[in-house]
């Protein structure tokens, strides 16, 4: 860490400056958030238009998710699941229908940095080592800078990447970058934790394996978690719902339960319920 | 002990090539004036030895001129550079002002700029303002567009996650687009250092009170018995150039040193 | 099949970004309004206002040059800064001798950036077959980057007198070394696998080069020539400050000299309209040759 | 990787605080030279080119004190390739002037405003030289060679001397750029060089090359002379400092002949204002020899230093018009006046 003070000289001494105006500012917000997540679709389309072509990407959608909840939204490309989540997000509105997150509007629950959002890509930056990146969304937050630290080390020790903290994201393998952008999205313990396909540009071992720890952080951390994927055993591992989207136009086809107890386990993997569950979800597939 | 033999190892080709092409230099020079017997052999192609007595006897002129070049090239870098940066977030920020501003930063890429130095020399009335305007003229443009160009290049994920903490604009440059236009800012940074450098020196060369590009034009003009002090002219005027080059590069490493480029650790394999 | 509208999908909802701004959401819509441009239909009336807009900008620039309002604003005379309308006439009255210095001056500087490019091909090509002893040789030639050339001038002037040769040797050498560079890191930057293939193929050293390298250095060749242009009219104008009779910058130069500023800016213009030119030659080439290449490739 | 990043940091710091100290120390060079005294009026004089024995006399005055007990503080600026002092006099960047009256009256004509006071040299300074065995012994056999000259108003006694054999510099011979070196000629590569007597011819000379080698054209001799060296000033300055420009022609003049009578003391002063290792002694003490033939030519009254010959000057005035130097005929009335010296032979 002296690296810091030294290297980044000027970077750091403007940071420092422009961090103590914030905290005064927002400092107690973290301390105050009140905790009752809940996501309400209601009709929601999206149709994308162009001069030439229309199309209807989502059509109708509603979905309720409950606090605390852990859901997929499974389909297959293009069937605009991606769409739902950035819905959710506030990164884009829908062309009709209403969205509230916690009563409210998404917006103002983005404004609220009630999200944690964790891209298909880990979209870590470059110039900042990995506990620099997990930082960041409490530097944002105006969070101090001791309790910055003591929350960094407990991320990394959770996402087993204490090994690592001053390390360049180049310097890490494509699971691990994975890893600390799924610290960074818990690093303000948001209320709803948004995931696009995290883990599709894996392999399939590290993805169990990370399927895994996922649960496990997310039994501490306990946010509403919304997880798009396009695999079935992955959605079902994960969810307490799986709501399966269809295509053309993207529409809301079924929603399933998965009774399977917590925590989960590999094991559960080859068990009868699962391969009950997934031949289930393929029916509902089939049955478009 | 290891990090040494290494850095041995790197540097030894350069080493020898320099080494190769010093005697090369002089042998060249022994032929030009004793073998072929060229009309001002010396002139030409002088002897190194006698350009270091040279150096020696005249360390102290060359380094007072050299320093008076430095520092007004570095003037007019800073401003030229505060200037491009300062430019590259208006137009990263502003539509308009980019569509205005951009094809004439371009079109002034393609314009031989030094030839408007004696147009900038005519119309300034102080050789110094002329020379740092001149310098920070040069340094402007590449440093803009780099920056821009880094400003740019920020990924469109990045820009969510930050939109997704409901940054504010400041915020998402101040965490964002800064740090990741640093490497852009550098390359111009680095295009423009040795330029900058030029330019001082060819105000100097028009003429000038001080400045080693003033020593240099005199030691022409008094012909070729003054050739190796006009050779050592040259020399500091290369060093100059190649030093803000250096410095650029070091500073690089300082402020931005994630770069792909400084990943390999070792020499040749 | 899928894939075309999952593109699609990612494009318009960057746009929907760009609808939903809120006053902090600017900056996310500009990067998406630059991907997007060219995807636009109405691009028309936008290449309309992207043209018109500097285009207005530097006719109101001109007016006001041309009312003096900059001249009162600092305080110049006009024989300081001579009138658009003086210059444009000066240019008329010396059509046919600016037209030839300009053809003069171009060709100093299209040849020795021939030269330049050639040696700086052919060291990267080297520098790239032998790395241990090539690398420090590229050293040596990136520092060359870095020497002023006003200092090369004279030098080169002894070497190569004052005719052509003098300048054609500072333009080579100002444009020698960022080929070097350029061609060397293209040449370099190749693709492992691709090189794995190529042994596979038991090919030598120099089908590999043929072959990869080669093709592979061919954006960054392009890279540099296009730097070069700018740098080798400098070269060559610059050059031609001190010892040359002929050339835009001697007529520049001694313009200024005689009190003929109009002239003199007229040289200005018509260095940069050259300059401009020069680029977007390049710029075409490299449009017609890099087409070529990657349709080779497919 | 501990090690290297030490480094990193001591190199940083060093490079921070050089930096810092090269800033500052060029700052403070600036602000140390600025002492003026309050009494004394402040003259800028903008030389022709770098400072040498051309212009001795101007620096035996400062030595000396001549410009002192006039009451002025002149500050000398050096001139270069392409600095032109009628612009810098014009821009005001400088209050008074040394150039050529050939480059003077076409910025007159451009609407500058100038006006000569003084004519320091009287005679042309303008030389061809060429090598015996080039085989130029008359202008005629300038026909067929290469001939240089600076150009940038300093050809046109060459082109008169063309005109007067009936030389064409376009199809007769090929007239080129010599750069502000002998180098050209030194290798061959001009047949005939412009040189001045003072200081190019010296420079051949110093090379190995005795008088008899070279065969030399002389535009005096030839009748084509135009007036060189002169003093001048801003027209809008002088209209409120004629007494101080008065005071600054007779302090100068003094010094010129301080320094004709007294060489060594001026190549002094003139060695003191050179950088090291820029010229020599010796090359300078030759420069002062001949430029004392100029301003002070056989048969001349040295009590006429520094006056207006109003022949010359229509001479010089009429080739510029010839060659196309000036558009019109110059107004004589306007290019000079003499005032300034009947003020300076007053007292």
């Amino acid at each position: 860490m002296k690296r810091d003070t030294t290297c980044y000289l000027v970077v750091i001494l403007l940071t420092n400056m422009t961090l103590t105006s914030e905290t005064q500012e927002k400092g107690e917000i973290s301390m105050t958030i009140v905790r009752t997540p809940e996501i309400q679709l209601d009709q929601v389309s999206m149709l994308y238009k162009t001069d030439t072509t229309e199309v209807l990407a989502l059509k109708d959608v509603t979905v309720d998710i409950k606090q605390g909840e852990f859901v997929s939204l499974l389909g297959p490309s293009g069937c605009g699941k991606t769409t739902l989540l950035r819905i959710m997000a506030d990164l884009i509105q829908p062309t009709n229908g209403e969205i509230k997150v916690a009563g409210e509007t998404a917006r103002t629950a983005r404004l609220a940095q009630k999200y944690g959002i964790v891209f298909q890509s880990p979209v870590l930056y470059d110039w900042r080592k990995v506990k620099q990146n997990i930082n960041l969304p409490l530097e944002m937050l105006g969070v101090k800078k001791a309790e910055r630290e003591d929350r960094v080390d407990s991320l990394l020790e959770l996402v087993g990447l204490e090994d690592f903290k001053d390390k360049y994201p180049w310097q890490l393998s494509g699971g691990m970058q994975q890893r600390v952008a799924i610290a960074r999205a818990l690093a303000m313990e948001p209320e709803i934790l948004l995931m696009d396909e995290p883990f599709s540009a894996l392999d399939e071992f590290s993805r169990e394996r990370l399927n895994e720890e996922l649960l496990s952080i997310w039994s501490k951390v306990g946010s509403t978690v919304v997880f798009v994927t396009h695999s079935i055993p992955e959605s079902i591992f994960l969810s307490d719902r799986v709501f399966v989207l269809s295509p053309h136009p993207g529409r809301l086809s079924s929603i399933v339960d998965i009774p399977l107890p917590r925590p989960r386990t590999q094991g559960m993997r080859n068990s009868p319920e699962f391969f009950q569950l997934i031949s289930d979800i393929r029916d509902s597939f089939e049955g478009v | 002990m290891g990090m040494q033999s290494v850095l041995n190892r790197r540097w030894l080709p350069t080493f020898v090539w320099i080494i190769g092409l010093v005697l090369f230099w002089e042998l060249a020079s022994w032929f030009l004036l004793h073998v072929s017997e060229a009309p001002m052999a010396q002139s030409k192609i002088p002897y190194i030895h006698e350009l270091i007595i040279t150096f020696t006897e005249y360390g102290t002129t060359l380094f007072i001129e050299g320093r008076a070049t430095f520092s007004n090239a570095a003037i007019g870098f800073l401003l030229g550079a505060v200037l491009g940066v300062t430019l590259a977030v208006l137009m990263s920020v502003s539509k308009w002002i980019e569509q205005l501003t951009f094809p004439y930063a371009v079109a002034s890429q393609m314009i031989p700029i030094l030839g408007l130095a004696p147009i900038v020399y005519g119309i300034m009335r102080d050789e110094q303002v002329a020379r740092i305007l001149i310098a920070g003229y040069i340094t402007f443009f590449p440093v803009a567009l780099n920056m821009l160009r880094g400003l740019r290049s920020v990924d469109t994920s990045a820009l969510e996650l930050m939109y997704s903490y409901a940054a504010k604009p400041w915020m998402i440059y101040w965490k964002l687009r800064f740090p990741a236009a640093l490497p852009g800012l550098f390359s111009g940074l680095k295009i423009a250092a040795p330029l900058a450098v030029t330019g001082a020196i060819l105000v100097e060369l028009m003429g000038a009170q001080n400045g080693i590009g003033v020593i240099m034009l005199r030691n022409l003009y008094y012909g070729p018995s003054h050739n190796y002090m006009f050779w050592s002219t040259v020399i500091v005027g290369a060093f100059l150039g190649v030093m803000s080059y250096l410095i650029i590069s070091l500073l690089e490493r300082f402020l931005a040193p994630w770069q792909a480029d400084f990943r390999t650790n070792g020499g040749d394999r | 099949m899928e894939e075309k509208p999952v593109e699609k999908n990612m494009g318009w909802s960057d746009q929907a970004i760009v609808k939903t701004t809120s006053k902090y959401a600017k900056p996310v819509s500009k990067v998406s309004i630059d991907k997007q441009k060219s995807k636009y239909k109405h691009q028309l009336g936008k290449k309309l206002t992207q043209t018109l807009l500097p285009l207005i900008a530097g006719v109101i620039m001109i007016m006001l040059w041309e009312w003096q309002v900059f001249h009162s604003l600092f305080n110049l005379q006009t024989y300081q800064l001579p009138l658009p309308s003086t210059i444009v006439e000066a240019m008329i009255d010396n059509r046919a001798i600016l037209l030839s210095y300009a053809g003069y001056t171009m060709s100093e500087a299209v040849l020795g950036m021939l030269f330049g490019s050639v040696l700086g091909f052919g060291f990267a090509l080297t520098a790239t077959a032998w790395p241990k002893w090539g690398k420090g040789g590229l050293v040596l030639i990136a520092s060359l980057n870095a020497v002023p050339i006003v200092a090369l001038a004279p030098i080169m002037n002894l070497w190569f007198g004052d005719g052509m040769g003098s300048r054609i040797a500072i333009v080579t050498i100002m444009t020698m070394a960022a080929m070097a560079i350029n061609a060397h890191k293209g040449m370099s930057v190749v693709d492992p696998l691709a090189l794995d293939l190529m042994h596979s193929y038991a090919a030598k050293k120099h089908e590999v080069f043929r072959y990869l390298r080669v093709a592979n250095s061919l954006p960054f060749v392009f890279t540099a020539l296009k730097i070069n242009t700018t740098a080798s009219m400098i070269g060559a104008i610059v050059g031609e400050f001190f010892f040359s009779s002929k050339g835009l910058g001697y007529m520049l130069s001694n313009s200024i000299k005689v009190a003929k500023m109009p002239l003199g800016w007229s040289c200005i213009v018509v260095a940069a309209i050259a300059g401009v030119v020069f680029y977007l030659v390049v710029e075409r080439m490299e449009k017609i040759f890099l087409k070529w290449h990657s349709s080779q490739r497919i | 990787m501990n090690r290297n990043l030490k480094a990193h940091r001591v190199m940083f710091m060093v490079l921070v605080s050089t930096l810092f100290v090269l800033l500052l120390s060029a700052c403070d060079n600036d602000s140390a030279s600025g002492n003026t005294d309050d009494e004394l009026i402040p003259v800028k004089l903008q030389l022709k080119w770098v400072p040498q024995a051309q212009f001795a006399g101007y620096f035996m005055a400062i030595e000396q004190g001549y410009y002192e007990e006039e009451g002025l503080d002149v500050e000398i600026v050096a001139g270069g390739p392409d600095i032109v002092p009628e612009q810098q006099v014009a821009n005001g960047a400088a209050d008074i002037g040394i150039g050529w009256v050939a480059s003077l009256l076409p910025h007159q004509e451009q609407g500058l405003p100038l006006v000569q006071i003084s004519q320091v040299y009287q005679k042309s300074g303008l030389v061809l030289v060429s090598k015996n065995e080039v085989g130029i012994s008359s202008p005629e056999d300038l026909a067929g060679k290469k001939v240089g000259n600076w150009m940038g108003g300093n050809e046109f006694e060459i082109l008169a001397l063309f005109d007067k054999y009936g030389l064409d510099q376009n199809s007769d011979l090929s007239f080129v750029k010599q750069g502000f070196t002998m180098d050209q000629f030194l290798s061959g590569e001009i047949d005939a060089a412009s040189a001045m007597t003072y200081n190019e011819y010296q420079v051949v000379l110093e090379e190995g090359f005795a008088e008899s080698d070279l065969h030399v054209i002389d535009m005096n001799d030839e009748g084509v002379a135009m007036l060189e060296d002169n003093l001048f000033a801003n027209t809008e300055w002088l209209e409120e400092n004629k007494e101080t420009a008065a005071k600054f022609v007779r302090a100068s003049l003094k010094g010129w002949e301080a320094a004709i009578e007294d060489p060594e003391t001026a190549v002094d002063s003139v060695m003191s204002e050179a950088e090291e290792g820029s010229t020599s002694r010796d090359h300078q003490l030759k420069m002062m020899e001949e430029v004392a033939k100029l301003i002070l030519p056989e048969g001349f009254d040295p009590a006429d230093i520094g006056k207006i010959d109003d022949e010359m000057f229509k001479q010089t005035a009429d080739i510029a018009h010839e060659y196309g130097v000036i558009e019109e005929p110059a107004d004589l009335d306007k290019a000079y006046t003499h005032e300034i010296m009947e003020m300076v032979n007053e007292e």
